[in-house]
């Protein structure tokens, strides 16, 4: 219905594989970048406490489950290898971050948070190492073998915590140009613009990668791997860059997660098995194989639940906060079986289907 | 691929020597010997099960033969991965179509041109500039495909989407998109009515003709065998039982009594 | 923006291209969708690449006069060989790339054409087949190199190595380059611009002269009248040898300085119609209607709410949508249920059709039901309506902004004279008029008057407003005893506007009143017959159904009413009619492969039911032989039923 | 050198100076495999007959056993709770074919799989909202299930074997037998395996495809049931059971995913082996590489063999 295609058309080659070659879809995401870097920041300042609120417990995280979401969907969407690992992928990402900012404190933080993310990469392409001879279902179980051997490792070794008596990590405070970005000092203000900085670029170079070549032989890989090594695709290559792709992407949400959201400090039980689901169900509602279902997924998924609960505060309902938090779970799995029948493909699909509808407007197909 | 290059049309471009293949106790491949002539059109016949797709799949590495050699543009080797046999310009498609079902046309195509791209990973973070140049320069390649094989009106369609006839053209369109030496057709013409069949002949005539690409193909219909190759190999029951020039293997006993044997 | 007066001198295509080059160098001339994206040369581009194209053909012994064929699709390449030919001062030919290759050979021939532009192996291939009768020819250029390999290159180069080497050879020698400019200054306006031949119905087709003055001043007159200009862009999907294509995208483009697009094939015509989004457009109606009938059946299969909205946004721009388009005053809450209307319906259907930018559309060709036509112009489009010779280079008649009807052609084209001879002929005498025939002095004396006048053949006269209505061939337009006129073809497409009638045919030359058999149309009145639960199981059977009938009956009628609105026509109003029990078929020779009814023949085969219609009986039997879809033949009998109409008085006596 | 001889003779010294010791780490390897595979056991059948990667058996087991206890919590009869759990489990089953399984008929396996991992999500937050997230003792004297333990002297040491885990091992010998012969001797079970084959197969049979999709996961529910009241007895009954239960991955990698006989001696291979590898090595590594051995000593098998020890050798097709 807003679209207005005709006589957008393309010169050059350039113009015609651009990510987004409509106007209107140009426009949109400006708007959204504006929203998000000008209109949320710009609503935080004018009315401080819902603004805060709304920023430490909506945005925050939700950019960050974004990006785990986003590393995921590289090795499980657009690589079609299942993981169950993510969680402590992301972990590996926050210990590392923490050793290295502890060891180098005068290292501004926002490098070890991207070089925390190698860590992982690191990790990951060994965790997948297995993928060369283990396909489908049983290459999901080796992932398990990373997840809980790592997460033994975040407990049981605690040069990884510095010793700390908590047996979790304690986030120091770091500051850029004077400015507390970590600690208990730092404004959710700061930073909610760190992570929207980091996530942003990461969707786009994330975005380029999937674009080109290296995207290209994972979506060949995922779809016809036999047909793919007869393109002269080598299998293990390609599949061990998704894996250290996709691990460097969860290894930063990691370390977001820890030292932007928590922003004190993280216990390992964070990086549990139960987030790896919690960020896979993300990309199956989301949708797999596509960057903006990973925003999607985030979004609902994370979202969602604490909508409910502000629902059942305002409603008055005299509902416990334990009780809310099983309903949420179980929301969470209703939706997803609910999303898988009513669209496979995810909520990335129906948003396609929903685009393709607006173009084609007023016909139905 | 320079020693396919320096080989000289009508010279000997691939030699199968003596091969033989089996699966536990199965015989799929018996003592087979031919050999691929460059830029000739050469057709793989026989009834069903006589091994024809397997020889196409030792012959690029995707099986490894038990006995015998297989040579190519000179250089002999036992044993060869898949994607080996792709960097030394072996190309093919498949019976049951191999499309990346997720990707469109375009994509499809352009994932045959790999091998030919090279720009680091750093350039490919960005794509920006030298990415972007080599990604629209093979852009470019993939459009003169695509502009031969006439399927413009589907550039930009998940091949998921397309029916049988044209998904098939993709997939030669992508194996093109490699710009192989060799080409391996595995029954390119299967399941098509009339008149995809004849497209899809003077495609593969036209290959043959303007890339100079060498092709061997595996194809059931007679007419459209005799039509188009220069020389027909005869499988039945895994061996060699004819090698010639369609007529010769027209006039062949061998041949006769074999198909009639299985025409009931 | 009559961009030549007081520049008499730019009389020429050639003449015009180079200013354009000179003063709008960076803007788009040509596109053509080719390789995925629409490449594009700008004007200084595309000026070099014909002087380049000029040299090389020159090389080829191309000279001033001499005659190059231009056989292929809507290409820049065919585009730029009719201007490196016109450069030359020779004569462009385009053919039909289409036609057989005897029919191609009878052109080529008759033109006496010395090199032919081709577009691929096919052309090249019918080309060298008919070589024998082509003594003249001496060269063959092809766009496409695909499947041409093996081929011979002694008389056979690709335009793009001519290009080449024309552009070397004008870089390396300034003479080569003063050689094309004096040329193009030497052009006149009286040389042969242009041979375009037309398709004849009957007998040969003629190839019609167009001096390179008359081209350009005609084109000069009417982007002047629709204020054409160098931000305008069309679509060039139409056959290159048809008129229509040479005057509104190779002609006005020039003139006017825009940019004229290319399909990538024509398969994707459509969807390049999309991306381009021309300004200016013309289509002939049939191209319109099933425009109009794939929209209806797409949205039949949207859900309930967005058809119905759909239905109601119609319904309003129906009410208010061509005032509003012809600027008339329209009350407030209209306006605003339009606009409304507008970004949930119209913009987004004129976005999907591609038709979102256009400033001016045409068709012409055939008569437009008045329906479809307001139905375009009710969304918005400037939808209207020319009438055309290939003779005229076009234009005749056009409709000027806000005085569109969909019953008339409008008013004579700027700087055209028409007039009407006693027995209804159309003449007119135009900037753009041919010169002749070629080879062909007995034609074109038949043709042209003696003051300057081409008879068009076409009976027509001026309504009321002074806009011209086209009756039908002049040859066909009969009296009835009275010695009211009577033209069958009028009469049969105010029926055939009716979606329930398929064909009519109509009797009444040299008779006391005028009479129609119809076909009606099965997919429409049995969709009708569905939703009224009248069933049926034969289309005889829905044919004689009393309630078609009544329906029928009451099509005719409101015809009859709007004959009787017309002074000249309300003496041919339908006096009886039937419904023929039979489709009308090509098969049986009933129409002709075109589609058309051919009237004579049934006249003769229904006999009886004919002589039933004037002899007052009120049904008639009928036999008649049928050839099946499978060959066979076989014969159905039938007793149709004659329905009494009651004749309107001529509404302009009664007032 | 210290290292090595850490890891490749100190372990066996211990095993050959304190052979009882060894014992008993057996059978308690012995019994934690057989647990493990009655939960594979339960994905197996579900998988062959309806070709679902069923994430949720863990889940199912853990479910089952929460209900159990929850029910006879809230003041029903031990044995009249162990019945409505099995109604629960046959409810669960029926609810499972008709929201999730006849749904999402035809879709590709990966997409099932999903659906069971959000019948994971459903199954967890179901049962902490009915019966609470904190853990629960199981109840077994009231199923008359024996308690304490028999100590044996043998090999110059005690042997301790608990009562309950002999039960388990016994229970678990029953249904594996049980479902043998209900799979070789009954219609229903010639059906099952029937379908496995070829759906049309199942069809002439005279059963439809739903219902033995309610049958395969009722029976896998009350495997599930048998398994958590096992582990539950053990240890307490809580959600953290379904880390325990992720344990029949390992198991299935090495059985294969289709095959019984290969859930039985997978687990086996998994329960001793990490059992073993916990005691005996753990402490080099500082303990608790329970939580990873299995899927470590699984990945060493899929290596070898990417089939599982059962699978048929996968011939690739072009």
């Amino acid at each position: 219905m807003f679209y207005r295609e005709t006589g957008q058309y393309k010169t050059s080659y350039a113009a015609d594989m651009a990510v987004f070659p409509i106007l209107q879809d140009r426009i949109g995401v400006g708007l959204m970048l504006l929203v998000a870097a000008v209109g949320i920041p710009l609503f935080a300042t004018l009315f401080p406490a819902t603004g805060n609120f709304f920023l430490q417990v909506i945005m925050i995280p939700f950019l960050i489950f974004a990006l785990a979401a986003i590393g995921l969907n590289i090795l499980t969407g657009y690589t079609g290898l299942i993981s169950l690992g993510t969680g402590a992928f992301m972990g590996v990402g926050a210990f590392a971050c923490y050793k290295l900012t502890t060891i180098f404190p005068g290292v501004n933080i926002i490098v070890w948070i991207l070089a925390s993310g190698f860590f992982s990469c690191a990790v990951g392409v060994v965790f997948g190492l297995p993928s060369l001879r283990i396909k489908g279902f049983y290459l999901a179980v080796a992932t398990l073998a990373a997840q809980f051997f790592l997460q033994w490792c975040f407990v049981r070794v605690p040069w990884l915590f510095n010793y700390n008596a908590s047996g979790a990590i304690e986030v120091p405070e770091r500051t850029l140009f004077g400015v507390a970005l970590t600690g208990a000092n730092a404004t959710a203000m700061t930073r909610y613009f760190v992570v929207l900085a980091i996530v942003v670029g990461l969707t786009w170079i994330a975005s380029n990668l999937i674009h080109g070549r290296i995207g290209r032989s994972w979506m060949a890989v995922r779809d016809m791997d036999i047909a793919a090594q007869l393109m002269g695709i080598k299998l293990l290559p390609a599949k061990l860059l998704a894996f250290a792709v996709s691990s460097f992407y969860c290894g930063v949400a990691g370390a977001m997660m820890v030292f932007f959201w928590y922003a004190t400090g993280a216990e390992p039980e964070v990086f549990s098995i139960r987030q790896s689901f919690f960020i896979l169900s993300m990309i199956i509602i989301g949708g797999l194989g596509s960057l903006i279902g990973s925003y999607f997924g985030a979004a609902l998924i994370y979202i969602m639940p604490i909508l409910l609960g502000w629902l059942a505060d305002v409603s008055g309902l005299p509902i416990g906060a334990a009780t809310i938090e099983h309903l949420r779970v179980m929301l969470t799995g209703v939706l997803i079986i609910f999303f898988l029948i009513v669209e496979p493909h995810g909520l990335a699909r129906l948003w396609q289907i929903g685009k393709q509808k607006l173009r084609i407007w007023p016909f139905p197909y | 691929m320079s020693g396919a290059d320096a080989i000289k049309p009508g010279e000997t471009l691939l030699s199968v020597d003596n091969v033989s293949l089996a699966f536990g106790g199965v015989r799929a491949i018996t003592e087979v010997s031919f050999d691929i002539r460059k830029s000739e059109i050469r057709a793989i016949i026989g009834p069903n099960g006589a091994g024809k797709t397997s020889m196409l799949n030792v012959i690029n590495g995707f099986y490894h033969p038990n006995e015998g050699r297989i040579s190519f543009a000179g250089a002999t080797r036992a044993r060869m991965k898949p994607y080996e046999a792709a960097t030394q310009g072996i190309a093919r498609t498949f019976q049951n179509v191999a499309l990346f079902k997720g990707m469109t046309t375009l994509d499809n195509i352009m994932a045959g041109r790999t091998l030919k791209m090279n720009r680091g990973f750093f350039w490919q973070l960005l794509r920006q500039g030298p990415a972007l140049a080599e990604e629209i320069e093979h852009r470019k390649f993939c459009e003169e495909i695509i502009d031969f094989l006439e399927i413009e009106a589907i550039r930009k369609t998940p091949v998921g989407k397309l029916p049988y006839g044209l998904q098939k053209r993709v997939e030669l369109g992508r194996a093109l998109a490699m710009e192989p030496t060799l080409l391996l057709l595995d029954e390119p013409m299967a399941g098509m009515n009339l008149e995809e069949k004849e497209d899809m002949s003077r495609f593969i005539i036209d290959v043959n003709q303007h890339y100079g690409t060498t092709i061997a193909l595996i194809e059931h219909d007679m007419g459209v065998v005799m039509d188009l190759s220069d020389r027909i190999v005869v499988l039945e029951y895994g061996r060699k039982i004819a090698d010639g020039t369609p007529a010769e293997v027209k006039a062949d006993q061998k041949v006769i009594d074999a198909y009639l044997g299985v025409s009931h | 923006m009559s961009t030549t007066t007081g520049q008499p001198e730019l009389d020429t295509f050639p003449k015009l291209y180079a200013r354009n080059a000179a003063q709008r160098p960076e803007r788009p001339a040509i596109r053509r969708k080719d390789r995925g994206i629409w490449q594009t040369w700008s004007w200084a581009q595309s000026w070099e690449i014909v002087r380049a194209l000029a040299h090389a053909f020159a090389g080829l012994g191309v000279g001033r006069g001499d005659k190059v064929a231009i056989v292929g699709s809507n290409r820049p390449a065919m585009y730029w060989a009719i201007a490196a030919a016109q450069t030359l001062r020779a004569v462009p030919v385009p053919v039909y790339a289409d036609a057989v290759a005897d029919e191609m050979a009878y052109v080529l021939e008759n033109a006496d054409v010395k090199i032919a532009v081709v577009q691929d192996q096919e052309q090249v291939d019918k080309i060298l087949s008919m070589a024998d009768r082509l003594p003249l020819l001496t060269h063959v250029v092809y766009d496409e190199e695909r499947g041409l390999e093996d081929y011979d290159r002694a008389r056979l180069s690709p335009v793009a190595a001519l290009i080449a080497q024309g552009r070397e050879a004008l870089a390396k020698d300034p003479e080569a380059g003063r050689r094309i400019d004096a040329s193009v200054a030497a052009g006149r306006g009286d040389d042969a611009s242009i041979i375009l031949y037309t398709s004849g119905t009957t007998g040969r087709s003629k190839g019609v002269v167009m001096s390179a003055g008359g081209s350009v001043a005609a084109a000069s007159d009417t982007v002047a009248f629709d204020h054409l200009n160098d931000r305008d862009e069309v679509l060039a999907y139409l056959p290159l040898a048809w008129v229509g294509d040479h005057y509104l995208n190779y002609a006005q483009a020039i003139v006017a300085g825009f940019c004229m697009a290319c399909p990538e094939s024509p398969d994707t015509a459509q969807q390049d119609l999309r991306e381009i989004g021309p300004t200016f457009y013309f289509a002939p109606p049939r191209v319109f209607e099933s425009l109009l009938t794939r929209v209806m059946i797409r949205m039949e299969d949207a859900g309930a709410l967005k058809k119905k909205m759909f239905h109601h946004y119609i319904a309003v721009a129906k009410q208010w949508g061509e005032k509003i388009l012809d600027g008339e005053s329209v009350p407030l809450g209209a306006r605003l249920s339009y606009r409304l209307g507008e970004w949930l319906v119209y913009g987004p259907l004129k976005n999907t059709l591609g038709f979102t930018r256009i400033r001016t559309a045409y068709t012409a060709g055939e008569a437009i039901g008045a329906e479809l036509f307001s139905f375009y112009r009710s969304l918005g489009i400037n939808l209207k309506q020319l009438y055309g010779q290939t003779e005229a280079f076009l234009y005749v008649t056009c409709q000027k902004d806000g005085e569109v009807r969909s019953d008339a052609v409008g008013p004579a084209a700027p700087n055209v004279s028409i007039r009407l001879t006693e027995d209804g002929e159309v003449q007119f005498r135009s900037p753009g008029r041919f010169v002749e025939y070629y080879k062909d002095a007995d034609k074109t004396r038949e043709t042209l008057t003696e003051d300057g006048f081409v008879k068009t053949g076409d009976a027509g006269f001026f309504d009321k407003d002074g806009q011209l209505r086209i009756i039908d061939r002049a040859k066909d337009v009969g009296k009835l005893k009275s010695g009211a006129m009577f033209a069958p073809k009028y009469i049969e497409n105010k029926l055939k506007f009716f979606p329930n009638i398929k064909e009519a045919v109509a009797f009444g030359d040299a008779r006391d009143f005028a009479t129609v058999m119809l076909n009606i149309d099965l997919a429409s009145v049995g969709a009708w017959a569905e939703r009224n639960n009248v069933s049926y199981a034969s289309y005889q059977e829905l044919a004689g159904h009393p309630r078609v009938y009544e329906m029928i009956e009451e099509h005719v009628d409101e015809v009859n009413r709007s004959l009787a609105a017309e002074p000249m026509m309300a003496a041919a109003q339908i006096a009886r009619f039937l419904i023929l029990h039979k489709e009308l078929d090509a098969d049986d020779g009933e129409l002709t492969r075109t589609q058309k009814v051919r009237r004579g023949f049934i006249a003769e085969r229904y006999a009886p039911l004919v002589t039933a219609l004037y002899d007052g009986s009120n049904n008639a039997d009928i036999r008649t032989e049928v050839t099946f879809e499978d060959g066979r033949k076989g014969a159905i009998a039938a007793n149709v039923r004659i329905v009494d109409m009651k004749r309107q008085a001529s509404q302009e006596k009664a007032a | 050198m210290d290292i090595l001889y850490k890891i490749f003779i100190d372990p066996f010294v211990q095993m050959g100076g304190a052979p009882d010791l060894l014992v008993q780490t057996l059978w308690e390897g012995l019994v934690g495999g057989v647990l493990y595979a009655l939960i594979a056991l339960g994905f197996v059948l579900i998988f062959k007959a309806s070709g679902v990667f069923n994430f949720a058996q863990g889940i199912m087991m853990v479910f089952a056993a929460l209900t159990l206890v929850g029910l006879y919590e809230k003041g029903v009869p031990a044995f009249l709770a162990l019945l409505l759990t099995i109604g629960v489990m046959y409810a669960l089953a029926l609810g499972i074919e008709r929201m999730v399984l006849r749904p999402l008929v035809n879709q590709p396996d990966i997409i099932l799989f999903m659906a069971t991992f959000g019948l994971t999500f459903v199954l967890v937050g179901l049962g902490e909202l009915i019966f609470g997230g904190e853990p629960k003792q199981m109840i077994t004297e009231q199923l008359w299930l024996p308690k304490g333990a028999i100590d044996i002297k043998m090999l110059g040491g005690l042997v301790s074997l608990q009562k309950i885990d002999i039960a388990a091992a016994v229970i678990a010998s029953i249904m594996v037998a049980g479902l043998a012969v209900f799979f070789q001797s009954t219609r229903i079970g010639r059906a099952l395996r029937a379908v496995a084959d070829d759906h049309q197969a199942a069809l002439s049979v005279g059963i439809s495809l739903n219902q033995i999709w309610v049958i395969v996961w009722f029976t896998a529910g009350i495997v599930a049931l048998a398994t958590g009241i096992m582990w539950g007895a053990r240890s307490d009954v809580s959600f953290a059971l379904e880390i325990i239960a992720l344990k029949a991955l390992p198991v299935l990698i090495l059985g294969g995913f289709t095959s019984i006989p290969g859930a039985i001696v997978g687990g086996l291979i998994i329960g001793i082996g990490e059992k073993l590898g916990e005691f005996y090595w753990g402490p080099l590594l500082g303990n608790g590489i329970e939580s990873w051995l299995a899927y470590f000593i699984a990945l060493a098998f899929l290596l070898f063999r990417p089939q599982g020890l059962f699978g048929e050798k996968i011939i690739e097709r072009i």
